[in-house]
């Protein structure tokens, strides 16, 4: 029940050829310290589960510019061309998916979900190759869970039991990821004791957090 | 003639009523919330995770965890509320959302969209536009009427759909036209065209209303 | 945009033959005031789709021994020998769902979901006459979306936009049926000023809550 | 002999490791959590919306939205977290409970499970059951051996199931049998008890592990 690591510790967790979520939207509660020392420890052949892949400088970018990512499912990648170039010259495969389609797989990975049925992507390529579902008469995309070995996200508080608190537009994908992996480590700004989040006001239970860690900043 | 930009976001704020919860795309859809008339109370949501958006902050105020889906630094209204990405695609894909309003690469006669990737050439990804699109309760398009020329407003899409037959209404510079069964039905022209002028820069058929409104610019 | 309603304005909208949601779990958390004027009213023919049907003395027990329900969606119903004596001698349909599903059918309904992939009730009585769905060789059930007309909640706190707090095991299935109804009717015990929740801890959005009444205890 | 009741109760605490996250169900696998040893943290959830549950409460500590998913008062330990039922459930289905305990009508040597109806006589639904006995990691039924002389642990149960082949352990007062492809295995016996006296009590045929184990009572 050891849940305080420095950052050495945690990271060492994180090892070449995982699946690892990554919180964050354009960097934005993205666990910038974690992703930094994963960097420095050159994991390598990784596949990602995020939003977008942020800016070439910054977090989850600069893990796709330094070429640790062999795989890459997310919603989004304008922002970062090293991702596209990646892409175009087949040097990462990247799978694009709609960004509601995507936090309900993560979530459904979970929830112990088979998957999600959707409308979204009908009629468009999002729709090759999957099943589809009629109910009521109305057709759904059969959408599969997402799971990963270990999910990292940015919280702003933990208390000593692992219990989150996020901060305004940079809690987006953290809660969900925290559900789907089976080692959940949560960078956070600020440790706090049992007993000063409220339990009412806890966004992630503590039961799915394994290592907490402090960011720098 | 003013600003087409301006004329384009003035006229989309008038699809609004009193309360309406609506979703404003990235670039030219966001500055549809400067003409929001203060009469009615529109309350935006963005979908990196809150509703009750506010205008961009003073370069003093910026909070690097409040921005929009854009990246952009914004603020927040009273009654605002912070939610996880699942809460803002059910939210998005449930109806919930009044209206949407984004930009194309393309859309057609058939309430076709494409505006998410040219194949071989950039490929930013969906992010959330397939969900916007798919669940919003009225789906608007607001775009300069061509590309430099080149024709946007067409019989049948050539690119990737981002959904297909969902656009309710496409709003231009030149006019406001509306997708029925029969095709495009012109119902507003900035008085500064001629319907020959819209048609010439349009591939869709279009029908005429009766009578043609003029379109306040 | 006028939420705030005394329980006689709140209450008329519930009517005759409607499909109503119920929050609570065992009368904990459920919309004792409102339910009390439902009984005063007299509307019936309800579809019920709650948890369970509490006690005969309590909140929705009341509404089935009152004979207002002629179809009840829930999980349990063992509290309630009446739900029992009426579903026995078919003066009643009861259909029993577990829990966890119907959570999740509610909560697939808010969303914009087709409904729900789970392995839960897999060679039970609960599959029969389900489609089912094989993935990674897997099979899940098929279990549909609910929805309602209106939804009748219970909150601790509401702010004077909606905005809502809930209090301890009482929030239960209460955030979820709000999510799923046309209308959504929320009594709590405190009426606060906009502000006063910040937007961080809203629990409920004040966008999926239409009216809010001040419950009498 | 001690109390029948507390002899079960007893040996389930036994169950557990440090830091496991366990559900209890109603009646008999309630009295698990005072045998827990001291030595180990074990985190109880509640399915109508908690973790970290603790014991009853003082008469004038009760709290009439604090209860357990019987609807008796209880209290939160320090660390406590509450949310609503669709998380609740995410954490039953998604497999993150250790281990969850709950009684059976019948429940055979496949480990199949029958606690939640008698056709024709009691219907009081499935509850939490069903998600609860398909998604925890370990199923413990904590029962008497037999309901007033009459037998429940069968070759195959009659009665209709809770969830089919999921039950991993049974213990009751005579002994502990583990669900093995073979069948059941006897592992523990109560030293007042003779393995012909478990056997005549039992319809399945039982596997006497060698050595057999005498339970602790």
């Amino acid at each position: 029940m050891k849940k305080l690591m420095n950052i050495d510790e945690a990271a060492a967790h994180i090892k070449d050829g995982m699946t690892v979520m990554l919180g964050g939207f354009l960097g934005v509660g993205a666990p910038s310290t974690v992703i930094d020392k994963m960097i420095e420890n050159g994991v390598k052949d990784l596949t990602v589960i995020a939003n977008d892949t942020s800016f070439p400088d910054q977090n989850i970018g600069k893990l796709v510019v330094n070429k640790q990512v062999k795989k890459v499912i997310a919603s989004h990648i304008g922002t970062n061309p090293e991702t596209g170039r990646q892409m175009n010259e087949n040097e990462m495969e990247v799978i694009l998916v709609p960004q509601g389609t995507l936090a309900e797989q993560v979530r459904a990975g979970g929830a112990g979900l088979g998957g999600v049925l959707t409308p979204t992507g009908l009629g468009t390529v999002v729709e090759d190759g999957k099943q589809k579902v009629t109910i009521n008469g109305k057709v759904y995309l059969v959408e599969e869970a997402l799971k990963a070995d270990v999910a990292v996200i940015k919280a702003l508080k933990a208390d000593k039991k692992g219990n989150l608190v996020y901060d305004k537009a940079a809690r987006n994908f953290n809660p969900l990821m925290a559900m789907a992996a089976d080692l959940v480590i949560a960078e956070v700004d600020e440790i706090v004791e049992v007993g000063e989040i409220s339990p009412d006001m806890v966004m992630t239970p503590n039961i799915f957090v394994n290592i907490v860690v402090k960011g720098e900043k | 003639m003013s600003d087409i930009k301006a004329i384009i976001a003035k006229r989309v704020a008038q699809e609004f009523s009193d309360g309406n919860l609506v979703n404003l795309g990235i670039g030219l859809p966001t500055l549809v919330a400067n003409y929001i008339p203060e009469s009615i109370e529109v309350i935006l949501q963005s979908e990196n995770g809150f509703v009750g958006m506010g205008p961009a902050p003073e370069e003093s105020e910026i909070d690097p965890n409040l921005v929009n889906a854009g990246a952009m630094p914004v603020t927040t209204l009273p009654g605002a509320a912070f939610f996880d990405s699942a809460m803002s695609f059910a939210i998005i894909r449930g109806g919930h959302l009044d209206a949407t309003v984004l930009g194309a690469l393309q859309v057609d006669e058939k309430g076709n969209l494409a505006n998410w990737m040219i194949p071989g050439k950039k490929v930013p990804g969906m992010g959330g536009a397939m969900d916007l699109v798919t669940g919003a309760k009225k789906v608007i398009v607001a775009m300069t009427h061509t590309a430099k020329g080149s024709i946007k407003i067409m019989k049948e899409c050539t690119l990737p759909l981002t959904a297909a037959g969902q656009v309710d209404l496409i709003i231009t510079e030149m006019g406001v036209m509306r997708v029925t069964e029969k095709g495009l039905l012109l119902e507003e022209i900035n008085p500064e065209f001629t319907v020959e002028q819209v048609q010439e820069a349009t591939e869709a058929k279009l029908i005429v209303a009766e009578p043609l409104k003029v379109m306040e610019i």
